[in-house]
């Protein structure tokens, strides 16, 4: 017998440096990423192997959604919403904040069909003008997150050396501390000056949550880089005398994309869920901003809920669903570019 | 293994004194004055400012502030609350067992609620049961948990239930099932669909057709032979939500009048308490890079394919 | 919590029990010895109230809110008791606290009075007490309080005496002692019962501990509670045997449970599981779901409502901050412009009464209709005095602290502005209570318009609503209000040895405030509690605390 | 000897896989049989079907979305496929038993390679533990298992590729079948460990007088051991005949397509590999006529249009069937010499990564 047996050989699909730490699914914050199986390759999600033949997997990814209902509903959704919020007066004609106490708690009926809230404002009016600040939150955050995470992931994964460790350490220190924690002490840390609108307290929340989930997006994206560095066509290009800049832009980066925008758009769900949460406890948006959070919070007491219902119950699935047709987006997609998914 | 955990152990360390350094600057930084409103509506008188404030130590240059805490630190001292002028180690020692139990009820959740419908979910794929519960989960995953807990209170007081299920807690084991339950449902979906997915996965894996290839039924094949491969995410998954529920739970902890470790920091935030506030959230962090720690050991030995040499 | 912090914003006194009714007379001693022997016979009786942590030891001179004040009033006797109805001030230490001239007081103790451990209150007691309070070393919070006590030496302002005795405070024999005040002081004898002047037992001066904190874990006093437990959950107070005063307690255990959130006590007490809890939250008052949840089976209410010392105010920027309010037609436009009376039957369901002027109607001295028409909604005079003055240039923002729960009310107030007078209105809150205590202490800048003002009388003087806050270069002066007559007035009225007249002196200084306008009063408080089907006469004191002479168990 | 003609008797075999975009009919009307110490190898592109063939033979077809919906496998006389689930499962091992390709994917990870083969007695046989263990030892020592004692408790990722596909025989021989499939056994080892594999099972066949069928793509494997070879293309056999014969004349252009394209000694240095142009077809898309048309050379417009040809035989013994219009001309075929390479070949191998694999 000639094979050599190897008494301890190493996990024959991948980089098994026993180093890392496993792609745990992260759970404090972050993503509704539902996480496959933490790969022992250390956090490669299974979608980032979607990055190799970029081509035929959106195809194919593209027939497989074709075809299913689920990802017209969620797709219907996710514009609904993206048009709501920038366009709200298309859809009331109502001034969310004008409001009159006569007609405070008043229940749904022709003319306000979610009814009036405590202050005599109209429920309806205020849900749909309250779709812009969650879902201004939502995409800023997905995309100062990834830029922030993809850019320095990509660092990361490119350069390697002192480089990689530092950054990893960096997103090791934020990802130890939990999403919601790391925001209200940032919050409290950096309170709104008086005289801020809207854009900045949309902004606050934005670098707020991206600063604390950015090394999601480093993991994923540092990892993407490392798998797809040593492919053929890299080092083809480099040994065409690519130079590293151009090499990471146009070969590693547009490869290691597609893991990218799926988990952001799960991840955006996720993001408008902790605004909500923070608007919730007082600390998110300001009360001269209309939003869902706002409303569910003050809409939120047991007294309020047992006498008028209506009031968290508009709000609150207007949250909702835009939740869910941002994560139903991602994981539909998601499961299209996972081969294995099929 | 040895050599891992020590190099794991290591690296912690920055990790660690990063952590704290933020968090610590951020306390310690923050604007507003714990004595802001400490006196009421009257400021407090200066003798009492200045004794409060040498007493925590907050008349020192900043940085001379954080290294004297972490000269406690590693003596395991973690100072005193300038809300309550305890410890923080008796704070957090007096809410820990609270906070344990509330994670204990959720990761039971986790694993009787979320593992079995994620299986069945799984064996039965393209089914009703399967449909029901991606729909379910991601639905409970979209819902922000002050919402459910809002709902869920209102519901059992409706049903006037609340003599059996507490509305509202007070540290027993009765008390805690409802916001644990509330608490957990959001790991519950994601337990669910981890298994799911995984479960699919493996059954359609070569081994699972090669254990009906060996004249296995399903039971067997599916119940070992694809279960014992299905159900390792899933578990270091609930041993993580483990490490992340037991730093407290801010929002459910509010909710239900929960004195546990999440409504310390809360308290501390609001109060401008920065000893306490570090002191929590580092020994949550330990807490999380432990419980990360002991899961990724826990895969290696559940996965004999990761090796940790 | 809305009201916690309201409580927050006052040092709490509180009052201990009237044995049985307000006819009892001031000196009658009616001995309810049936429940007191019924302790060593009976079954234990007990309760359980609403808690929260405290922030301060448990000490008189160092408690200045409410999770503190109130454990620590049930255990407390002080010289003087306030009457748990109308907060009027009745001897209970001390025998008599006699003066000629305002100035030199002469106070006699009750013999055989008991601290907690046995010893007897004496004069001393008391003596050492204050002065340990009041001086810097011991950095109390309030130590203030002493202020008004010749020799308080305080050279620069700190509110605390940089000696470690005072010279006014003499001790003449073992149940005698003397006070003499810097300025006269007419009404002293309301002060006495608040906190800060409990006496300390000897135990108290043994402790070696930094700021007695030893001490203060179960503290010993002389009232008819003795504080047993104290930890993180609970605060368990067992009824003392050898109470000697006149106001003991009827149950024999009073046990405060801690809780972070007022809605989690309002259920408990729905569900039964606590007896009594001195916060509705303001949800539960909406269409007065709270009255229909609070019920007994035979249809016998398990709440009540009591008025309180609490007042709620929009303090007007100062000038310095906020030139635009500056003329007096801006701030009358502002106060007209807005109907309080609809803010409270909407916003707070009635658990808050428009405001008429700027003291609480509870306390001695109240005279309604201080603010007058100022304070009368009128939105066309509002509107012209708004345009006169030229309207307001930007948004006008009314500043609330966002964990108090105010936000529901200022929305409602700038929602109404906004209509009324066409300005542009806007509700800025702060994270917290101490953000915006901060904002305003420091002057920030920024705090442009109207900021949000709880104020809860430290002892039921119309004097406390005054002074403290109106008075030039006051303490809690947060506008920097400052006019020479009222100023003088309030003097005049310090000095006036006649109650009475004392009373009309600080009326027509109110009435000042009513023409000057430095802050728009907003409604007075009124406090709702809840109990269970276990006890019953459930009463609460003018400073929101419960008469534990009262509550029976069923 | 016994009622039945030959050990294995499959009878027009019909699969389709029912999926979202349609139904493909993966097997149309497969027939063949095994006789006792047969090797039958089953030659065929990837997607062919020999493998989906193998599997419902097996039963152990992934359903759904597979459904075997015609046809007859009888294993000594009597039909599988009528028989109870638990009565096939308990026919899996002991009397058919089959090793698959990928002999890491196809044992489980987590548990030890020894536990698994003595899994086969504890299943079967309800045999304890440690005989269990003896007999998994001396499987392990039987398939040349160095060490076997001390490796009883290793995890197959810690096995070299060909030490695994060991292992996978170990444990299809474990309870003395009667048949073994061996699904691909050797595409993806090493071309030296490829030999030692063959070898080890033709050994092995011979030692438990077993029936094999093997399934492959690689001609030079069929060869040396097969006695009889059936092609498959795109779910059908186009071709059946004892080895010599195929060798010898290939009668089904297909098949004629495949010897060609592999390399021989006489192969013209610089020459170009001949290769069949095109890619096999879309099952669900299959063209009309016989389904090889487009990418034959002989074809005709009968090839193009109506029924597949039926398989049909060849000769009077009985041995030769193929499945062409044309078999009248590819018998004057003479393939073994180097025709000028035709427009539509072309030497792209690349299309097909698997066919890669046998060169």
């Amino acid at each position: 017998m000639s094979e050599p047996i190897d008494p301890v050989s190493s996990v024959p699909d991948g980089a098994q440096d026993g180093l890392k730490p496993l792609a745990m699914p992260s759970i404090t914050r972050r993503s509704l990423l539902l996480p496959k199986a933490p790969p022992p390759d250390g956090g490669v999600t299974s979608a980032g192997s979607a990055g190799e033949k970029p081509r035929s997997l959106g195809r194919d990814a593209w027939d497989e959604m074709r075809h299913r209902p689920m990802f017209w509903v969620a797709g219907a959704l996710v514009l609904l919403f993206l048009l709501i919020a920038v366009f709200p007066q298309l859809f009331t004609a109502k001034d969310p904040t004008a409001c009159s106490l006569d007609m405070s708690r008043l229940p749904p009926r022709p003319g306000a069909i979610f009814g009036n809230d405590f202050q005599g404002c109209d429920i309806y009016a205020r849900t749909i003008y309250g779709a812009r600040a969650s879902i201004l939150v939502g995409i800023f955050t997905a995309l100062l997150a990834a830029l922030l995470g993809g850019s320095l992931g990509t660092l990361a994964g490119y350069l390697g050396g002192w480089v990689d460790a530092v950054l990893a350490r960096l997103a090791d220190i934020f990802f130890s501390i939990p999403m919601l924690l790391g925001a209200i002490v940032f919050m409290a840390f950096m309170p709104l000056p008086p005289s801020a609108g809207m854009p900045q307290a949309v902004a606050r929340i934005v670098i707020v949550l991206a600063l604390f989930n950015w090394p999601n997006i480093f993991r994923l994206m540092r990892a993407s880089v490392m798998q797809v560095k040593p492919q053929e066509y890299v080092l083809a290009a480099r040994a065409l005398g690519a130079g590293p800049g151009r090499l990471a832009m146009s070969h590693i980066v547009p490869n290691a994309m597609t893991p990218l925008i799926v988990v952001s758009t799960i991840d955006l769900g996720g993001y408008i869920t902790t605004e909500a949460a923070l608007s919730f406890l007082g600390i998110g948006l300001p009360s001269t901003v209309v939003s869902w959070g706002r409303d569910i919070s003050n809409a939120s007491g047991l007294g309020l809920i047992r006498n008028a219902p209506f009031m968290l119950l508009f709000p609150a699935a207007a949250l909702c669903l835009a939740v869910l047709a941002f994560i139903l987006l991602g994981d539909i997609v998601r499961d299209a570019l996972d081969p294995k998914a099929r | 293994m040895g050599k891992y955990i020590v190099r794991r152990l290591l690296m912690m360390i920055p990790t660690f004194l990063g952590a704290t350094f933020i968090i610590f600057t951020l306390a310690f930084t923050m604007p507003g004055d714990p004595l802001a409103g400490r006196c009421g509506q009257k400021p407090c008188p200066q003798n009492y400012v200045d004794w409060f404030r040498s007493f925590y130590g907050l008349d020192k240059p900043f940085i001379v502030q954080y290294l004297v805490y972490l000269g406690h630190l590693f003596t395991g001292n973690l100072g005193i609350s300038n809300y309550t002028r305890n410890t923080v180690v008796h704070e957090l020692a007096i809410r820990y067992p609270t906070t344990l139990k509330l994670a204990l009820i959720a990761v039971l959740c986790e694993i009787i609620i979320g593992v079995t419908a994620g299986i069945v979910a799984g064996i039965r794929r393209g089914g009703f049961i399967d449909a029901l519960v991606t729909v379910s989960t991601l639905v409970v995953i979209a819902i922000p948990v002050f919402v459910l807990g809002g709902l869920s209170q209102f519901a059992i007081l409706k049903f006037n239930l609340n003599s059996i299920i507490p509305v509202t807690s007070n540290g027993s084991w009765r008390s805690l099932i409802l916001p644990g339950v509330v608490l957990g449902s959001l790991y519950v979906a994601y337990v669910a669909r981890l298994t799911r997915t995984n479960l699919v996965e493996n059954l359609r894996a070569d081994y699972v057709r090669t254990a009906y290839a060996k004249g296995m039924m399903p039971a067997r094949a599916i119940g070992l032979h694809a279960m014992r491969n299905s159900l390792i995410p899933s578990i270091t998954y609930v041993g993580a939500s483990l490490g992340a529920l037991m730093g407290g739970a801010i929002i459910t902890e509010r909710i239900f009048n929960i004195n546990g470790v999440g409504s310390l920091i809360y308290r501390s935030i609001n109060q401008r308490d920065g000893t306490t506030l570090v002191g929590a959230v580092l020994v949550i962090v330990v807490i999380y890079m432990v419980m990360t720690l002991v899961v990724d050991i826990l895969y290696g030995y559940l996965d004999p394919r990761i090796g940790h040499e | 919590m809305k009201t916690t912090k309201v409580a927050v914003a006052g040092a709490l006194c509180a009052a201990f029990a009237l044995t049985l009714s307000a006819c009892s007379g001031n000196n009658t001693t009616t001995p309810s010895t049936d429940t007191g022997s019924t302790t060593a016979t009976a079954a234990a009786t007990s309760i359980t109230v609403r808690g929260c942590t405290p922030q301060n030891p448990l000490l008189g001179t160092d408690t200045s809110e409410v999770c503190g004040g109130n454990p620590l009033d049930a255990s407390e006797a002080k010289l003087v008791h306030y009457n748990t109805d109308n907060a009027a001030p009745e001897m209970d230490i001390a025998q008599s606290i006699d003066s000629t001239d305002a100035t030199n007081w002469t106070v006699k103790l009750n013999q055989g009075y008991k601290f907690q451990d046995g010893t007897e209150v004496k004069a001393k007691n008391f003596v050492d007490a204050w002065n340990w309070g009041a001086a810097c070393d011991n950095a109390q919070i309030n130590s203030y309080f002493f202020a008004m006590i010749d020799g308080f030496n305080d050279p620069t302002g700190d509110g605390c005496n940089t000696a470690a005795t005072m010279s006014g405070l003499t001790v003449v024999d073992d149940y005698t002692f003397t006070i003499k005040t810097n300025a006269p002081t007419s009404n002293l004898v309301v002060r006495l019962g608040y906190t800060a002047f409990a006496p300390q037992p000897d135990a108290f001066f043994a402790d070696t501990s930094q700021g007695k904190t030893d001490f203060a874990k179960t503290p010993i006093a002389a009232g008819p509670y003795q504080i047993v437990t104290n930890d993180d959950t609970q605060i368990v107070l067992k009824k003392f045997a050898d109470y000697s005063g006149k106001y003991p307690g009827s149950v024999d255990q009073v046990t405060f449970k801690i809780y972070n959130d007022t809605s989690a006590a309002y259920n408990d007490v729905v569900a039964n599981n606590l007896d009594l809890t001195d916060v509705i939250p303001s949800d539960q008052l909406v269409g007065d779901i709270w009255k229909t949840d609070l019920v007994n089976s035979d249809g016998s209410p398990r709440w009540g409502t009591a008025n309180t010392g609490v007042i709620q105010v929009l303090s007007f920027s100062p000038a310095s901050i906020d030139p635009q309010l500056a003329d007096i037609r801006m701030r009358q436009a502002i106060s007209m412009g807005f109907d309080r009376s609809a803010v409270t039957s909407t916003i707070f369901n009635n658990a808050r009464t428009p405001a008429t002027g700027w003291v609480s109607p509870v306390v001695d001295g109240y005279k309604a209709g201080a603010c007058g028409d100022n304070c009368t909604f009128n939105p066309q005079q509002a509107k012209t005095l708004y345009d006169a003055a030229g309207g307001y240039k930007g948004t006008f923002y009314i500043w609330v602290n966002g964990d108090g729960g105010h936000d529901p009310w200022a929305t409602a107030v700038c929602n109404q502005l906004k209509t009324n007078l066409g300005m542009d209105c806007a509700v800025k809150d702060t994270p917290d209570f101490a953000t915006l205590r901060q904002l305003i202490t420091s002057r920030d800048k920024s705090l442009t318009g109207m900021f949000r003002g709880g104020w809860q009388m430290d002892y039921p003087s119309i004097e406390n609503f005054l002074t403290p806050i109106y008075a030039t270069g006051a303490s809690s002066n947060d506008t920097d209000y400052s006019n020479p007559q009222f100023d003088s007035l309030l003097k005049q009225a310090a000095a006036a040895t006649d109650a009475s007249q004392a009373n009309s002196l600080y009326q027509q200084a109110e009435a000042i405030l009513g023409q000057d306008l430095p802050t728009m009063p907003l409604w007075y408080q009124n406090s709702q509690f809840g109990f269970s089907t276990k006890v019953k006469s459930v009463k609460m004191t003018p400073f929101s605390t419960f008469d534990f002479s009262s509550v029976v168990l069923n | 000897m016994a009622d039945y003609d030959h050990l294995l008797d499959v009878r027009d075999l019909h699969v389709e896989f029912r999926m979202r975009t349609g139904i493909a009919k993966a097997i149309n009307g497969v027939s063949f049989y095994l006789d006792e110490k047969e090797t039958l190898a089953i030659l065929g592109e990837s997607g062919s079907g020999k493998s989906v063939t193998a599997q419902a033979i097996m039963g152990i077809l992934d359903s759904p979305p597979g459904f075997v919906t015609g046809g007859e496998v009888l294993f000594q006389g009597v039909d599988m496929l009528k028989m109870s689930r638990k009565q096939r499962a308990a026919m899996r091992g002991p009397k058919i038993s089959m090793i698959f390709q990928d002999a890491l994917s196809a044992l489980n990870p987590v548990f030890p390679v020894g536990w698994q083969i003595a899994e086969m007695f504890r299943i079967h046989h309800k045999t304890n533990s440690s005989d269990a263990m003896k007999a998994a030892i001396s499987l392990m020592e039987q398939v040349r298992i160095p060490a076997a004692r001390q490796r009883f408790k290793a995890y197959p990722h810690q096995f070299s590729g060909g030490m695994r596909q060991r292992i996978m025989i170990a444990m299809a021989i474990a309870l003395d079948p009667w048949i073994l499939i061996a699904d691909e056994p050797t595409t993806a080892l090493d071309v030296t460990v490829q030999a030692q594999i063959m070898a080890l099972l033709k050994e092995l066949q011979d030692e438990h007088d077993m029936g094999l069928i093997l399934i492959t793509h690689d001609l030079g494997v069929v060869a040396n051991v097969a006695d009889r070879i059936a092609v498959m293309y795109a779910g059908r056999l186009v071709e059946t005949a004892p080895v010599v014969d195929v060798y010898g004349q290939p009668r089904h252009p297909y098949t004629i397509g495949l010897l060609e394209s592999v390399p021989r000694l006489d192969t013209k240095l610089g020459g170009v590999l001949p290769a069949i142009g095109g890619l096999p077809p879309n099952l669900l898309a299959m063209p009309s006529g016989c389904p090889f048309n487009p990418r034959c050379r002989f074809a005709v417009d009968q090839c193009r249009q109506g029924t597949p040809p039926p398989l049909e035989s060849l000769d009077a013994k009985g041995t030769r069937f193929a499945a062409c219009w044309r078999v009248a001309d590819t018998a004057v075929v003479d393939w073994r010499v180097d025709e000028p390479v035709p427009d539509e070949r072309v030497d792209d191998m690349g299309v097909d990564d698997e066919i890669g694999g046998w060169l």
